[in-house]
């Protein structure tokens, strides 16, 4: 048991004696602060421990040996040693941040830092009301000073508005509590609580007098325009501080209120911090001051705060219930924030577009990164837990409001943090960093703090299996060693990858759950043989694509909505830095990342309603007697489409696949898509009891499968970028699958499956030879291509392949995929259904022919004469894939049989359909069938070797000609660049059937993004710059959260 | 029946459709000679012009893939014919329609339509490509009728095999598809004349402005082989529709008798209508007989 | 046949050394360097014939599906019309009109030739493939005709490609054009319409012909 | 028409006016005010369409005489300007900013009369004379029969007496 005044004692004692020993020496003076810093955390890690070994020792102590009334209380409990320990490990970082400053200033400063500190310890001990008073004015006042130490005309000008503000709140507080000093007689915090409700209006007055007091310290949108001038215009260091450790310790002095407040009053208090968190995140969007954004953020995270503490205290939750989730916003909230201020003050760019130069020191930018997703609540870091728990909390109580309120403001914030890293990683700036060892000591320390601390959260907390933590450990091994050649962490990587695949991942997961291991593992690490044609060390991809394999693996393996979720978050966040490292990726991944979130956030709201699982089983072998309700299913349902890019929230698609590199948008399309097929499967499965084909929800599924396929076959269609093509091509593809799985029948769901796998095969083989492609000519426009048949004959021969298959001509296995769908769609009745995807496969032709004709055929340009075949690690994958095809093709037994077996398990095989050697028979009651596509391989060769053998006897000595030797109205062509056709090649189609494509999903979005940038920048004008106004906000606030609260 | 003699039937069926399909292209260009008021070439005149162009000394190449281009189309030919059952309830003339059922059909139509768009492709012609995307665009319109109707045909029959829609037909010419579902049957012969590309949907080959579409660049024996695709092409998609439409056939004379009468159908057409363009088929393909294929659908499926 | 309108068979052409019979490839000197990379550089050699019977076989099925290459070249095309429409029908003859060069077997030059025109000309005759015959029609192309002291009209085709038969008359009437395919005919099924083989013999004769009136030789020596 | 020649005469140096019917006249101007006086007929006058542009070679004045006939669409006349430019030197100024089509007849006067136009657009080009050497043809003084003779071969002719000819084909049994 430490004694809690011994660290006061030991701040007013080190504070009073800098002076002498600033006479000394200036060092000895800044050490001697360094030490009893030192000394207060240790005190409260050394509380912490004493604690967990006594859980039931006494905590309360009196100052002066007296009880309650008559003395000052003070608490160390394990809340408090906690908050002491961070805080004071806050206070030496920010110490050591601030280094040159207290050299500069010397006694006065450290005096004032070493006050501010005291201020904030002693706000978190004290029981008292009145000594809580009087820490918050130590606090207040040297805080006032420092900020003067600054000595320019907006720091001294926010110093004082900061003043007023701070006075305002003090002097309310003090007013409140004079009054209730009144009604009680005792000063003491516990005393007031054991009392209860005093039934008196004049109470309610006083009590909500002491709240705002509190409360506006906090700095509640909209009253709080003195706290983002004091935020942007204070020293980065002392900004840092004020933001974590002050509003920590007034957080705490709130949660230290909170039994006393009445009901209404905690609504009142839930809204208000709500309407911070949502409006602060809004106006933040379109900040493009660093600084000035990270005040927004401040305010938002503190609304965050008090939102949560306020309504889960109104919801009657257990206090530990409420500290674990609000100490859990906290502790990230506390190092991101402050570790941000930091990075600010490293910087020293205000703008966020120049924060660039963050990549000249990629340790910096790896904390800054840290930070940032930190602060969004990704996993493994704690927001991340703590939101998880709201949500669902606030899900079991139906408080859909909060609920809503709070995923909106996470989805704006994540929308700001995530531009701004992008501007971290992409601008590119000549500016330079101010970095010395002092400045770099408190950042690095703090991210390393809460990535440990985050792992280790992680791996302690109970229910997490160990396939969630190898994701990240992939991230940090491979981040180690990413200066190594990228040839070797390839190799390694594959190696890795393939043991875990085959030794620990198929052996632990039901055959549903290895088809989907085969498609998302498999085929990851097939494709990553592409990664080691980068010459040198190629940073950035092999920690984000083995984080990204390992998260596919946690994905399948999941066995509770929480791993299934955390799988999901990880993968997000890889696939996510995976595309931001395209060369004009910024926009396309900021895009990409903010409709994730919402669909994660759908996803997460889904999950929270659904029932609880058996841990230790993967979710894909429970969720064939799991039941869930519609709405979990509708939610979660949307979500998962929204990564697969369904009709209508597609917007994200296609620039994300265009702009990524070209290997990762292989990776994007043939893969990552299928992780929202797998979770779209695992819902199906989980309504499956009450939901059948004929469900009204599973013919609007069908539909939209159907228009989806469509719409991407025609904008594919439009394209003159191969990538946005194939990107279009793929959600095309997708869409099928969606048809295919809103059957809800064995047949279905087999194509769905067939058509996935095969997808996987050929979408990424098209990808590897395009790639290659890409790499040699060095443009992506189709029309600048042409007649690279003879330069890259590969890489054609696996376009053709690809389009043979994608097509769904016989023989390749593309036509598996066709016949299966229509076969199923048909025996259900489906037939329009069957009709508009027959029209969308016929508008494949065109893309398909057009990609391969533009690129391939025609006209060779004269300025890729130099193209030659791409190196061999692109064309290792496109032979594994060829051979894939023609293996299934050939033989289709070989993974129809299995996925019918797998989807037996869930839905059972009918007796109408069999195989027969290799002849899939359907003798269903509504439709008869069959298909052997063994046979049908055969019978094509034998059709077209016959007439090549006698095209070879009859016309053996063919002259070969070059690219101009064509009839051309008996002119000869000039230019192969006007010979070529290529260009807008379906004009006349689209003259037809235009109307069809335009953008009006584009247009949605534009008016979604360009209205709330209007709203935010309208909502920002209160923010005058003047102090008055600001005061004027604070009555005013007041005042409108007094009426709300409607107390007679 | 054994593989060998399998075989063999295969091959003499081939030779059958061969002769029948280029005849009656053959009495095709008579008729529209006649129509015009002239003689017109003889009947076998197919036959010596396939001779003729095997018979050229020299040819050109552009590349592998313009080789292969009509060996795929001619493989597209004798393949769908390969899956399609010639003859109702002979074991000789049933070639290898087991291996699948409509769908196979209608998909293997594609092969050598694509290929022969690769290999025109390669050929380096714009006129080529050109035509390729009038093709392939007019060739998007017209399969939705086509689809249509073939599904309204599963709607009726319940059953996508070929044998069993012609079983279904028999027992006199009432049970016709023809008579039993109109709507479907007309949707299907319209779509049909889209296939046949003769006019009003002939301007994928529009001889004098994009010199005879696709093939601008074949000649020699690749033209020659083209040209004999057309004869097996045309007589397999003919006994198609008669297998699907119009009650199959039971023996080789019905069958000649059938087919020959529903060529004529777009051979009538064709000699009295001007042409479309691109756009103007597409639109219209896509309303009246999508239109109509979807009633079709929707009285079977109500 | 009247005498009006006489078909004339022209003469074989003057001997002429063939000093560069072994060589396989062309200089194609009239392209630039870049363009050397586009177009075909091998040099045309004469076709072997098959073995007799079967050749007699091959020669009456081309001269029974003649396809004519459709090019007016000059103020002769005019009677190519009239032979397609229901008076004259040469389709019943198992003749064609046919819009590319490469699917045709009979170049019908359709009087004067123009030196703008005589390139076209060679370049349309070299693309296509052979056995391929020429049939000239009008005095003009025979011996220039009315533009006999013209300076842009050349007066003997036959220096510049083979010719396989003459119709004479300005211009000849569509019969004396069906009574020249005929004579066509006669000499394809007498296996003596071997103009290809006589160009690619004495190819260095007509190139130098050629090249001496066209002064902007901006095509490869042979049109593949 | 000659009250318009009247009214031009006051801005132009106009000369010889001729009226060959009651629609259509010509008259000459210099040839350095030629082109104004055509912008002007267009622009004021509403001659608006440039019918042609030709050229005479009066090869004995050591002249070459443009006409540019010019067609009014309200008034339903023509009007034909010439201009003399001098054969040794022959160069005019271009009316390609006015009419587009009179940068084809340019071209066609480059190439067979050897006239000059200035900032033509591809005037240079050759029209049908494609790689032509010699001298403009259509000059009076360059003579095509011994170009002809020159360059072209001629088919030997073989004269017959028509009467023992026709014996010969008719009855050259006997």
């Amino acid at each position: 048991m430490v004694n809690p005044m011994i660290i006061l004692a030991m701040f007013l004692l080190a504070a009073f004696a800098t002076a002498l020993i600033d006479k000394l020496s200036r060092m000895l003076a800044i050490g001697t602060m360094y030490v009893v810093f030192a000394l207060a955390a240790g005190l409260g890690a050394w509380q912490l421990y004493f604690l967990q070994s006594m859980p039931d020792a006494q905590t309360m102590v009196y100052s002066a040996g007296f009880p309650a009334p008559l003395s000052i209380a003070l608490r160390f409990g394990v809340v408090e040693a906690f908050l002491i320990t961070l805080m004071n490990l806050f206070g030496l970082l920010g110490g050591v941040y601030l280094f040159k400053r207290f050299k500069e200033h010397g006694a006065g400063a450290i005096a004032l830092y070493l006050a501010m500190l005291l201020g904030a310890n002693g706000l978190v001990l004290t029981r008292d009301i009145f000594n809580s008073f009087v820490f918050m004015e130590i606090l207040s006042i040297s805080s006032y000073a420092l900020i003067g130490l600054k000595q320019t005309k907006n720091s001294l000008i926010a110093g004082i508005k900061y003043m007023l503000a701070g006075g305002l709140a003090s002097a309310l507080f003090l007013i409140g509590v004079i009054f209730v000093y009144r009604f009680t007689g005792t000063l003491n915090i516990d005393t007031w609580i054991a009392m209860g409700n005093i039934p008196s209006a004049a109470y309610l007055v006083a009590l909500f007098m002491v709240a705002i007091g509190v409360f506006i310290e906090l700095k509640p949108f909209p009253a709080n325009g003195w706290a983002l001038d004091l935020y942007q215009s204070a020293d980065s260091g002392l900004a840092a501080i004020i933001a974590s450790v002050q509003t920590g310790a007034m957080l705490f002095l709130f949660y230290k209120l909170l039994p006393l407040f009445i009901p209404e009053m905690l609504n009142i208090f839930a809204g208000a911090g709500l309407v911070s968190f949502v409006f602060a995140n809004l106006i933040a969007l379109r900040q493009k001051d660093a600084k000035r954004l990270l005040a927004y953020s401040s305010t938002a995270q503190s609304g965050l705060l008090v939102f949560v503490i306020a309504a889960l205290y109104l919801l009657k939750l257990p206090d530990t219930i409420i500290l674990v989730i609000a100490l859990g916003l906290f502790f990230t909230n506390f190092f991101a924030k402050a570790g941000l201020f930091w990075l600010a003050g490293i910087v020293k760019q205000d703008n966020l577009s120049a924060w660039g130069v963050l990549k000249k020191d990629s340790g910096l930018l790896i904390i800054f990164g840290v930070f940032v997703i930190g602060l969004m609540g990704f996993p493994p870091f704690p927001a991340f837990f703590a939101k998880w728990h709201l949500v669902h909390i606030f899900t079991a109580t139906k408080a859909w409001i909060w609920l809503a309120g709070l995923l909106l403001g996470s989805l704006l914030e994540v929308g700001y943090l995530m531009r701004w890293l992008g501007f971290a990683v992409k601008q590119e700036h000549p500016g330079e960093l101010s970095k010395s060892f002092s400045k770099m000591l408190a950042p690095m320390i703090s991210a390393i703090f809460l990535t440990t601390a985050s792992f280790f959260l992680i791996k302690l907390y109970p229910g997490l299996g160990a396939f969630n933590v190898y994701p990240l450990m992939a991230l940090l091994l491979f981040g180690l060693v990413d200066y190594a050649p990228a040839k070797l962490k390839g190799a390694i990587a594959i190696g890795v990858l393939s043991y875990w695949a085959w030794f620990m991942l198929l052996p632990s997961l039901p055959l549903m759950g290895q088809v989907f291991a085969v498609i998302l593992v498999g085929g990851s690490i097939a494709q990553l043989f592409a990664f080691m044609r980068y010459n040198g060390a190629a940073e950035g991809f092999f920690p984000f694509l083995t984080m990204l394999v390992f998260s596919f693996g946690s994905l399948i393996t999941a066995s509770t909505t929480m791993e299934l979720f955390i799988a999901w978050e990880l993968m997000t966040l890889a696939s996510y830095m995976l595309i931001l490292r395209g060369k004009k990726a910024k926009d396309a991944a900021l895009l990409y990342i903010v409709f994730s979130t919402f669909g994660a956030y759908l996803l997460l709201f889904g999950l929270s309603l659904m029932p609880s699982t058996y841990p230790g089983y993967p979710l894909i072998l429970q969720a064939g007697f799991l039941s869930i309700g519609w709405v979990a299913a509708l939610f979660a349902t949307g979500g998962f489409l929204i990564k697969m890019g369904a009709l209508g929230v597609h917007y994200w698609l296609p620039s994300a696949y265009a702009e990524a590199d070209d290997e990762t948008t292989s990776i994007l399309s043939s893969v990552l898509s299928k992780a929202g097929v797998f979770g779209l499967l695992l819902i199906l499965m989980m309504i499956s009891s009450y939901v059948k084909s004929n469900s009204l929800s599973m013919i609007a599924l069908g539909w939209l499968g159907v228009f989806t396929a469509f719409i991407g076959a025609l904008m594919a269609a439009r394209q003159e970028d191969a990538k946005l093509l194939l990107a279009y091509s793929s959600m095309s593809q997708l869409g099928y699958i969606v048809v295919g799985l809103s059957l809800m029948s064995h047949l279905g769901w087999v194509s769905a499956l067939y058509m996935a796998v095969n997808h996987l095969f050929f979408k990424a083989l098209i990808f590897m030879a395009m790639a290659s492609v890409f790499l040699r000519t060095g443009t992506r426009n189709m029309y600048e291509m042409g007649g690279l048949i003879k330069k890259m004959p590969i890489a054609f021969i696996s376009v053709l392949m690809g389009i043979i298959a994608v097509s769904g001509v016989p023989p390749l296995s593309g036509f598996g995929s066709k016949w299966f769908i229509y076969t199923s769609l048909l025996e259900q009745g489906r037939y329009l259904q069957a009709g508009l995807v027959f029209f969308s496969s016929a508008i494949a032709f065109l893309y398909l022919y057009k990609l391969i004709h533009t690129v391939f055929l025609g006209q060779a340009k004269p300025n890729q004469s130099h193209v030659k075949e791409a190196p061999i690690w692109l064309i290792i994958p496109q032979g594994i894939f060829i051979m894939a095809i023609m293996a299934i093709s050939m033989f289709p037994n070989l993974i129809t049989k299995p996925l019918s077996q797998a989807v037996g398990n869930y839905i059972a095989k009918p007796d109408w359909l069999s195989w027969d050697g290799y002849n899939i028979v359907l003798n269903s009651p509504a439709l008869h069938g069959n298909w052997n596509g063994n046979l049908v391989m055969y019978v094509t060769m034998g059709v077209f070797i016959i007439p090549l053998l006698w095209l070879l006897l009859v016309n053996a000595k063919t002259q070969k000609v070059k690219q101009f030797n064509i009839v051309f109205a008996a002119e000869r062509p000039y230019k192969p660049e006007t010979t070529h056709y290529a260009y807008n090649m379906f004009a006349h189609y689209f003259k037809a059937l235009g109307f069809w494509v335009e953008p009006r999903a584009t247009a949605f979005y534009q008016g979604v993004s360009e209205w709330t940038h209007s709203i935010s920048a309208t909502l920002a004008r209160i923010y005058t710059g003047n102090g008055q106004t600001y005061i004027l906000h604070i009555f005013l606030y007041m005042i409108t959260l007094y009426l709300l609260l409607g107390v007679r | 029946m054994s593989i060998t003699l399998k075989l063999i039937w295969a091959f003499i069926s081939l030779g059958v459709v061969t002769v029948w399909g280029l005849t009656l292209n053959g009495i095709v260009q008579k008729i529209f000679a006649r129509v015009q008021g002239r003689l017109g070439p003889p009947v076998w005149q197919p036959f010596i012009d396939i001779i003729k162009n095997n018979a050229k000394r020299t040819a050109i190449t552009h590349g592998i893939m313009f080789y292969l281009g009509p060996v795929f189309r001619i493989a597209g030919g004798i393949g769908t014919y390969m899956f399609i059952p010639v003859i109702f309830g002979s074991v000789y003339f049933s070639n290898f329609s087991m291996s699948g059922d409509v769908l196979l059909v209608m998909y293997f139509i594609f092969f050598g339509q694509l290929g022969m768009a690769l290999g025109a492709g390669e050929g380096g012609h714009p006129y080529s490509a050109v035509a390729v995307s009038r093709g392939l665009a007019q060739m998007t319109a017209f399969e939705v009728p086509f689809a249509l109707s073939v599904i309204s045909l599963v709607a009726q029959y319940g059953t996508l095999n070929i044998t069993e829609i012609i079983a279904a037909q028999q027992g006199g010419f009432l049970q016709w598809t023809l008579f039993t579902n109109p709507l479907a049957v007309i949707a299907a012969m319209i779509s049909m004349l889209g296939m046949n590309m003769y006019n009003p949907f002939s301007v994928v080959i529009a001889p004098q402005e994009i010199p005879i579409g696709p093939p601008t660049e074949y000649h020699s024996s690749f033209l020659g082989m083209l040209a004999t695709n057309r004869g097996i092409f045309a007589g397999a998609k003919l006994i198609l529709f008669m297998n699907l439409f119009f009650g199959g056939a039971t023996n080789l004379f019905s069958l000649m008798l059938k087919t020959f009468w529903i060529y004529m159908f777009s051979v009538f057409v064709g000699a009295a209508y001007p042409r479309f363009r691109t756009e103007d088929s597409i639109r219209f393909f896509l309303k009246y007989p999508t239109a109509i294929g979807i009633i079709s659908i929707l009285l079977f499926t109500l | 046949m009247n005498d009006i309108n006489d078909t004339i068979i022209p003469e074989p052409v003057p001997e002429y050394p063939d000093w560069r019979k072994d060589a396989k490839t062309l200089t194609n000197a009239g392209l630039s360097e870049e363009e050397q990379d586009w177009f075909c550089d091998a040099r045309p050699q004469p076709a072997k014939k098959s073995w007799q019977v079967m050749e007699n076989f091959l020669n009456w099925a081309r001269s029974n599906s003649l396809w004519i290459l459709a090019f007016g070249t000059g103020c002769g095309a005019i009677e190519l019309r009239p032979l397609i429409t229901a008076r004259y029908d040469i389709s019943r003859l198992g003749m064609q009109p046919r819009p590319t060069p490469r699917q045709a077997s009979v170049f019908m030059i359709g009087g004067y030739v123009s030196i703008k025109t005589l390139k076209r000309i060679v370049r349309s005759y070299e693309q296509m493939q052979g056995p391929k015959f020429v049939v000239a029609v009008c005095s003009c192309a025979i011996n220039g005709g009315m533009y006999w002291d013209s300076y842009n009209t050349v007066k003997r085709i036959d220096e510049y490609i083979p010719v396989d038969v003459y119709v004479t008359g300005c211009m000849p009437r569509p019969e004396a054009v069906l009574a020249g395919f005929s004579k066509l005919k006669e000499l394809i099924k007498g296996g003596k319409a071997e103009g290809q083989n006589l160009y690619a013999e004495k190819f260095d004769w007509y190139k130098e012909n050629q090249k001496r009136v066209i002064k902007d030789w901006n095509m490869p020596d042979y049109n593949w | 028409m000659k009250k318009l020649y009247d009214i031009l005469s006051l801005q132009f140096e106009l000369a010889d006016f001729e009226s060959k019917r009651s629609d259509l006249a010509f008259c000459k101007v210099k040839a350095s005010q030629a082109i104004s006086l055509l912008t002007h007929l267009r622009d004021i006058h509403g001659y608006t369409h440039l019918v042609m542009l030709t050229c005479v070679d009066w090869l004995e004045d050591k002249q070459f005489q443009l006409t540019y006939l010019l067609h009014n669409y309200a008034t339903k006349t023509d009007l034909g300007i010439l201009v003399f430019i001098d054969r040794d030197h022959p160069v005019m100024d271009s009316l390609h900013h006015l009419w587009k089509q009179g940068r084809v007849y340019q071209r066609e006067l480059h190439e067979m009369f050897g006239i000059d136009f200035p900032g033509s657009p591809g005037v240079e080009e050759p029209m049908i004379l494609e790689g032509w050497q010699g001298p403009p043809p259509m000059r009076r003084d360059f003579d095509t029969k011994a170009y002809s003779d020159e360059t072209y071969s001629h088919r030997p002719r073989v004269q017959n007496e028509p009467e023992q000819h026709m014996k010969e084909q008719l009855y050259s049994e006997d």
